[in-house]
């Protein structure tokens, strides 16, 4: 290894300036040393910007750290500054891949905090869209994390369904990723013609096009050799960390929000929570995978239950969130996303802390990685699902 | 139930599912040549309808990047009638959206009082500067004709408080004229029929909509001569147009035996379909002739296209179906249903005599040969439709 | 046995034939190295064509189309692309090295061609050990692959030039016990010799000419398999894994010294699909026990025809897509090994049964 | 790049190769934040720009013509674009797709984001969007590929050397429809 002893040698996307100590084992005329190597942040694995330093003895990582920020913009502040509207259009761009979910969170908390009606079509109409970008989110990382293991070809199957959804999210919201449909109070335009019948159509299409990925990935014997057992999760580990969503529901706990706190209409019908049984990689992608068809199966419930009727309330010229606190929690499809809004009474809230999914998942990155080794490390990256703006806000 | 079956089918299964596929139609949109239909809403490009902008500055306030950049100056314009008062009004100068900037949220179309700010699907507009990213009035103007009509709502949706209201407004004249009618006949014959009106009115109402867009010339003209400012005629007649369109298609309507399902079928000049993609060539030239840059030229010629053919088609559709009988839109969408599912493989080919008379246009090789090839695969495909007719 | 090697031998007399309407030394040389030169530059482009294409088709979607009729120039244009760019060699590179590397690992795959035998009379070169060359020759590719990785100064380029070192000789030796298998079986290690033996080849006790495949598809499988992972095609790519290793070896590579890595990649596959052909699939021969048209000689082979020499050409060039096809429908299906899962599969599994392959075929040849 | 950036090739030395480097635009996916997802759909079945010759299979930069900077570019990770940049072997082009990549877009307020990866390196074409649909890229990459066949290679880097950053700009002051 020529460059051992170079330290100021930059790999490859990364950022100059970290310091790496290196630790001497053995002794005599052969001593050997640990690798330092960084993943990140413009990695092929890393699907973003996240980057995490890798200690190596060999092919064997001794320790991981992850390196985050590389995708802060600062969304805590920036919505001290934006109106409760703007924030809408705002808050959906910090995890992108679950932009309705977003939205809908802080137009939770201001409905809560202004004690607002919302019309029941609304509620249902959110819950339809909720679970399409819930699946939207989940086929992503589907995709992603086979072309991690290095199979290609199920991210060109999960974006051919994504593209259906987005077309038909489009139809309705007008935006593919970001879609600002919400506003306190319900939605801003009610749903075109045909809306229902096209999504109960493309559910079905869906649904039968789910068993390819059972088939292509989660059946493979060489995925099921490259993720099972690998980077077992223990559930009071997790709990104890603060993971949630896929994650924690691969340990064994089966805890969501829409069961166990169901807000909108969740409580009205029949939410099915997948499990795993040893959280390791294969159990954390099957939940992913199954939690498709849970949607599935909500989505068809609730075509069955829109009802007419107006999708929004009137609001005062200026949306103003009367002087207090509240805090709002909803299943993002990553794990559970909170926000807490704090107002002075102004046009703009005095403070919004966000509690996103991804941060609190990564934080079992170093625990899953110690000791694993490095083709391991990445199956692990992938299988715990974050969204690096949604870590770094 | 991988545990169960025995080793080996899970790999096997993987090259079914991959073979699956080879032999299954691409899902790929060729998309120089083929285009996705657009939604009515997707949030593609900002278009301006300057006349109606009365430079509140709303849009350019609430937009979360700052990007609308408007530029207005007070004129007074003479009293209307001798021995009225001068009023001042703001007349815009400049109109720029930033569209390098802009994070399309669509809150300055959501907070325009007066419809001046459309969302178009339009999305064909990089460049190879930034500054041509922000777009001039002019240029957002030219998007303006690109806005499709909005989609109708959902069977269960409560309509918006103004058309609800004009609706209702509405019903409630034709009651009092019906009410009127049943007057002057119970006065005639003096019968007792006062159950006749009563069915009538209740018979639901037919949904007219109408998009706005055009104005009644004549009476904004009438306004003009009157001394009126323009854009006060102008929204004066545009809504002396629109009252008048739904009277007609009401009308219409009844006498297509008043089946509350026949206008919502009739033809509405919004409905048309006009694939963008040609560019009217009059206008093109005439632009670049006032020493317009070519792309600007091209973008407003374009949209001069779809207006005609829009015109064109509607003029067809309505010489076909006079009365707006529902059949004439549904016999129309299933041909070009059927067009669009023809499926020709581009080979690279390319409609040699369209491409030699758009390089003699001056057009640069890749436009001409790109849009050759379109008009190859589009003939083909006419060739195949016409087959399969035939046969 | 005797019957064919003499068979061999006479057609090897008669195999120059192709290039034997010019007189002296010279101008059959370099009509040699010519044919060599394309089999090397247009083979594999075709092979990455079908690649695209079959991969794309596979993936739902429709792969190259605009450069030239249906994409067929894609490749074209990746190569002029790659002579304009910039040569970039990293300070902390040993530079000799580097720039050495892509050749020593292209050479190597261009000598292979030379024992190639795409149909009778087809081939620059007939040794009498000419499978016993061309497994030695493709073995000194992995040279170059662990020079670039070394000399790189770079940590992915070293792990994956150390890995692919590891594939390497964990995967030649169940490559080479199964190919020493139909040696065996045909008495020979000439690769015309061998298709000459298939053509020859009956199932005891009855009359049906049947190729090496059905005997030894055990042996065709251990040699597909060891092949593929020899080359570093997916699901074997850990060399240049690019979820964990960017592009392993390759990373520091631009321009035409990358273009050759991946030239010899695409002409890897090449010969050893041709490899395999000739081992297992019969050679040039359309069906086993249907003499080629315009061909005479033993099983209608040889003797031929131009227009019996073009079938056979297209014959062998289309066995070999089809096994390069296969070879893409395995990447686009599967996602990678392990590295260490890789190393176990061959030692544990691969082998033993190479091993156990040789000794069922040798029993079987003293027995008939 | 010896010869190439010195000499001005004749006429159909330099039609084959523009269009070798047209079609041959190994690409370098910047995913930085929601624009990559779009980016990634661009390259799926439904889009699939490897009809364009944009081949998304480099996976460093080394083998890239083409880096698509998609997304928000923070201050943190400006140094490792740039990098990136420069490690690219010319001739290199670049895509700046989406708004946040044009000059900052919904974050032109932040604290930590820098306003434009045309501040770091020099951009070709810009795809306007938020995020920008996958057709949208296709559009911008007709557009660099119809550049790409009437440039000169030899304009191209004798720019670069005058003036690293503004060479996306073809008129920076003539602004259209003023």
């Amino acid at each position: 290894m020529s460059d051992l002893d170079t330290k100021e040698r930059i790999q490859p996307g990364t950022a100059p300036g970290e310091d790496v100590a290196f630790e001497i084992h053995g002794d005599g005329d052969f001593p050997t040393a640990d690798m330092s190597l960084s993943i990140g942040p413009a990695h092929p694995a890393t699907h973003g910007v996240f980057r995490i330093v890798l200690e190596m003895d060999g092919e064997r990582v001794r320790e991981a750290r992850p390196v985050i920020g590389y995708m802060h913009r600062g969304f805590e502040k920036l919505a001290e500054y934006r109106d409760y509207r703007q924030i809408k259009a705002l808050v959906n761009r910090h995890d992108w891949l679950s932009g309705f979910s977003n939205e809908l969170g802080v137009a939770l908390a201001v409905e809560k905090m202004m004690e607002m009606e919302v019309p029941d079509r609304a509620q249902w109409i959110r819950m339809l869209i909720a679970e399409w970008n819930r699946i939207l989110n989940h086929l992503m990382f589907i995709g992603s994390y086979a072309i991690e293991l290095g199979a290609i070809t199920p991210m060109f199957y999960a974006f051919r369904e994504r593209e259906d959804i987005q077309h038909l999210l489009e139809s309705a919201t007008g935006g593919r990723l970001h879609f600002t449909y919400n506003q306190p109070g319900g939605l801003k335009i009610d749903l075109p013609k045909g809306f229902l019948r096209e999504s109960q159509r493309l559910s079905t299409v869906v649904r039968e096009r789910l068993p390819d990925y059972f088939d292509l990935v989660l059946g493979n014997e060489i995925f099921q050799g490259r993720t099972k057992g690998i980077g077992p999760l223990p559930s009071d580990v997790a709990l104890s960390i603060g993971v949630t969503g896929p994650t924690l529901q691969a340990t064994g706990v089966a805890e969501d929000p829409r069961v166990t706190e169901p807000y909108l209409k969740y409580g009205e019908i029949d939410v099915p929570v997948p499990v795993g049984e040893n959280g390791d990689s294969f159990d954390r992608f099957s939940c992913l995978l199954r939690r498709i068809q849970a949607s599935l199966d909500i989505i068809d419930q609730v075509h069955d239950h829109v009802p007419p009727g107006p999708v929004n309330s009137k609001l005062p010229k200026m949306v103003k969130a009367p002087e207090g606190a509240t805090y709002v929690r909803t299943e993002n499809p990553l794990g559970q996303l909170g926000y807490w809004l704090e107002s002075d009474g102004g046009r703009t809230p005095w403070r919004l802390k966000m509690r996103t999914p991804s941060f609190s998942n990564v934080q079992a990155i170093p625990y899953l990685m110690e000791g694993v080794l490095l083709p391991d490390a990445i199956s692990i990256l992938g299988s715990v699902f974050f969204v690096v703006g949604d870590i770094d806000r | 139930m991988a545990a169960t079956s025995p080793p080996g089918t899970g790999l096997l299964k993987g090259l079914g599912v991959t073979i699956k596929h080879l032999f299954q139609r691409p899902a790929t949109l060729m998309y120089p040549y083929e285009r996705n239909e657009l939604a009515p809403r997707t949030r593609g490009v900002i278009a301006l309808m300057d006349e109606n902008c009365t430079v509140c500055m709303l849009c350019s306030r609430e937009c979360p990047d700052w990007c609308i950049y408007i530029e207005s100056h007070k004129e007074t314009v003479p009293p209307a009638k001798e021995g009225g008062r001068a009023r001042t009004r703001n007349v815009l100068d400049r109109f720029a959206i930033d569209f390098s900037l802009c994070m399309y949220c669509g809150i300055c179309v959501e907070v325009c009082p007066f419809d001046a700010l459309w969302w178009s699907p339009e999305f064909e507009y990089s460049e190879y500067s930034i500054d041509s990213l922000l777009h001039e009035k002019e240029k957002l103007r030219a998007w303006a004709d690109t806005v499709p009509a909005p989609p109708p709502l959902d069977d269960g949706a409560v309509l918006p408080a103004e058309v609800a209201d004009a609706i209702e407004k509405a019903e409630k004249e034709r009651e009092l004229a019906e009410a009127k009618a049943a007057e002057e006949a119970q006065a005639k014959e003096s019968g007792a029929a006062g159950g006749a009106a009563t069915p009538a009115a209740a018979a639901k109402e037919p949904e007219v909509e109408v998009k706005a867009g055009e104005i009644d010339q004549e009476t904004f003209d009438q306004l003009i001569a009157e001394g009126k400012s323009e854009r006060i005629a102008r929204s004066k007649a545009k809504a002396a147009w629109v009252k008048k369109e739904k009277a007609r298609l009401k009308a219409e309507a009844e006498q297509g035996g008043g089946d509350a399902a026949a206008p919502a079928a009739a033809p509405k000049p919004a409905e048309v379909h006009v694939e963008a993609g040609q560019i009217d060539q009059e206008t093109y030239d005439q632009l670049i002739a006032e020493g317009k840059t070519e792309r600007m030229a091209r973008a407003k010629a374009k949209a001069a296209y779809v207006k005609k053919e829009k015109a064109r088609l509607r003029a067809e559709a309505e010489q076909a179906a006079p009365s707006g009988e529902s059949a004439a839109p549904e016999a129309e969408a299933p041909a070009k249903k059927q067009l669009s599912e023809v499926h020709v493989e581009g080979t690279g080919e390319i409609d040699q005599e369209v491409f030699d008379q758009l390089i003699a246009e001056g057009k640069s090789e890749r436009i001409a040969r790109s849009k050759a090839k379109a008009a190859w695969i589009k003939k083909r495909k006419q060739e195949q439709l016409d087959q399969e007719g035939g046969a | 046995m005797t019957a064919i090697s003499s068979g061999a031998t006479t057609y090897i007399a008669q195999s120059v034939s192709l290039f034997d309407g010019f007189d002296g030394f010279v101008l059959p040389l370099v009509l040699k190295i010519a044919f060599v030169l394309q089999l090397f530059f247009v083979v594999p482009l075709v092979g990455g064509y079908l690649e695209h294409k079959a991969m794309g088709r596979m993936q739902h979607r429709r792969g190259p189309v605009e450069a030239g009729p249906f994409g067929v120039l894609q490749l074209v244009a990746d190569g002029i692309k790659f002579i304009q760019k910039e040569d970039v060699i990293p300070r902390a590179a040993d530079r000799w090295v580097f720039a050495a590397a892509p050749g020593v690992a292209m050479v190597p795959a261009l000598l292979v061609f030379l024992v190639i035998p795409l149909g009778p009379g087809v081939f620059a070169l007939d040794l009498e050990l000419g499978l016993f060359y061309a497994l030695a020759i493709t073995s000194v590719s992995v040279l170059g692959v662990l020079m670039g990785g070394w000399a790189s100064a770079n940590k992915f380029s070293l792990i994956g030039g150390l890995r692919a070192g590891a594939q390497l000789i964990a995967y030649e030796l169940p490559l080479i016990l199964a190919a020493i298998t139909v040696a065996v079986q045909a008495g020979t290690l000439s690769l015309v010799g061998i298709v000459e033996a298939q053509a020859g080849f009956m199932i005891p006790g009855t009359g049906i000419n049947v190729w090496f495949v059905f005997p030894q598809i055990v042996g065709f499988g251990i040699f597909f398999i060891s092949a593929m992972a020899e080359l570093s095609r997916p699901p074997f790519d850990m060399p240049i894994g690019d979820s964990e290793l960017v592009f392993g070896y390759m990373t520091e590579y631009t321009g035409i010294k990358y273009a050759m890595y991946m030239l010899t990649e695409y002409a890897g596959m090449i010969t050893m699909s041709a490899l395999m052909v000739v081992l297992y699939l019969g050679g040039w021969q359309l069906l086993p026990g249907v003499p080629m048209p315009g061909c005479e000689g033993a099983g209608g082979l040889f003797d031929c025809s131009p227009i019996g020499i073009a079938l056979s050409v297209l014959v062998t060039l289309g066995k070999i897509m089809a096994l390069v096809f296969v070879m893409v429908w395995a990447r686009v299906a599967y996602p990678r090994l392990r590295e260490d899962q890789l190393q176990r599969m061959s030692w544990l599994v691969l082998v033993p049964l190479s091993l156990l392959n040789l000794a069922v075929i040798t029993v079987f040849k003293v027995v008939f | 790049m010896g010869l190439m950036d010195q000499v001005e090739l004749p006429q159909p030395v330099k039609y084959v190769f523009n269009w070798g480097r047209k079609y041959s635009l190994w690409c370098f996916n910047f995913g930085l934040a929601c624009c990559a997802i779009e980016f990634i759909a661009a390259s799926t079945s439904r889009h699939d720009f490897i009809r364009h010759g944009v081949i998304p299979f480099a996976h460093g930069p080394r083998q890239a013509d083409l880096l698509v900077v998609s997304g928000t570019l923070t201050d943190k990770m400006a140094p490792a674009v740039k990098r990136l940049y420069e490690e690219m072997p010319e001739p290199k082009y670049v895509i700046s797709f989406g708004s946040c990549a044009n000059c900052g877009g919904p974050y032109w307020d932040s604290y930590s984001v820098t306003k434009g990866v045309d501040q770091i390196i020099p951009v070709d074409v810009y795809v306007p969007g938020c995020p920008p649909r996958p057709e949208a890229l296709l559009d911008g990459i007709i557009a660099l590929q119809d550049r790409i066949q009437h440039e000169s290679l030899k304009d191209r880097i004798a720019g670069r050397r005058l003036d690293p950053v503004t060479l996306g700009a073809d008129a920076p002051l003539a602004l259209e429809g003023r």
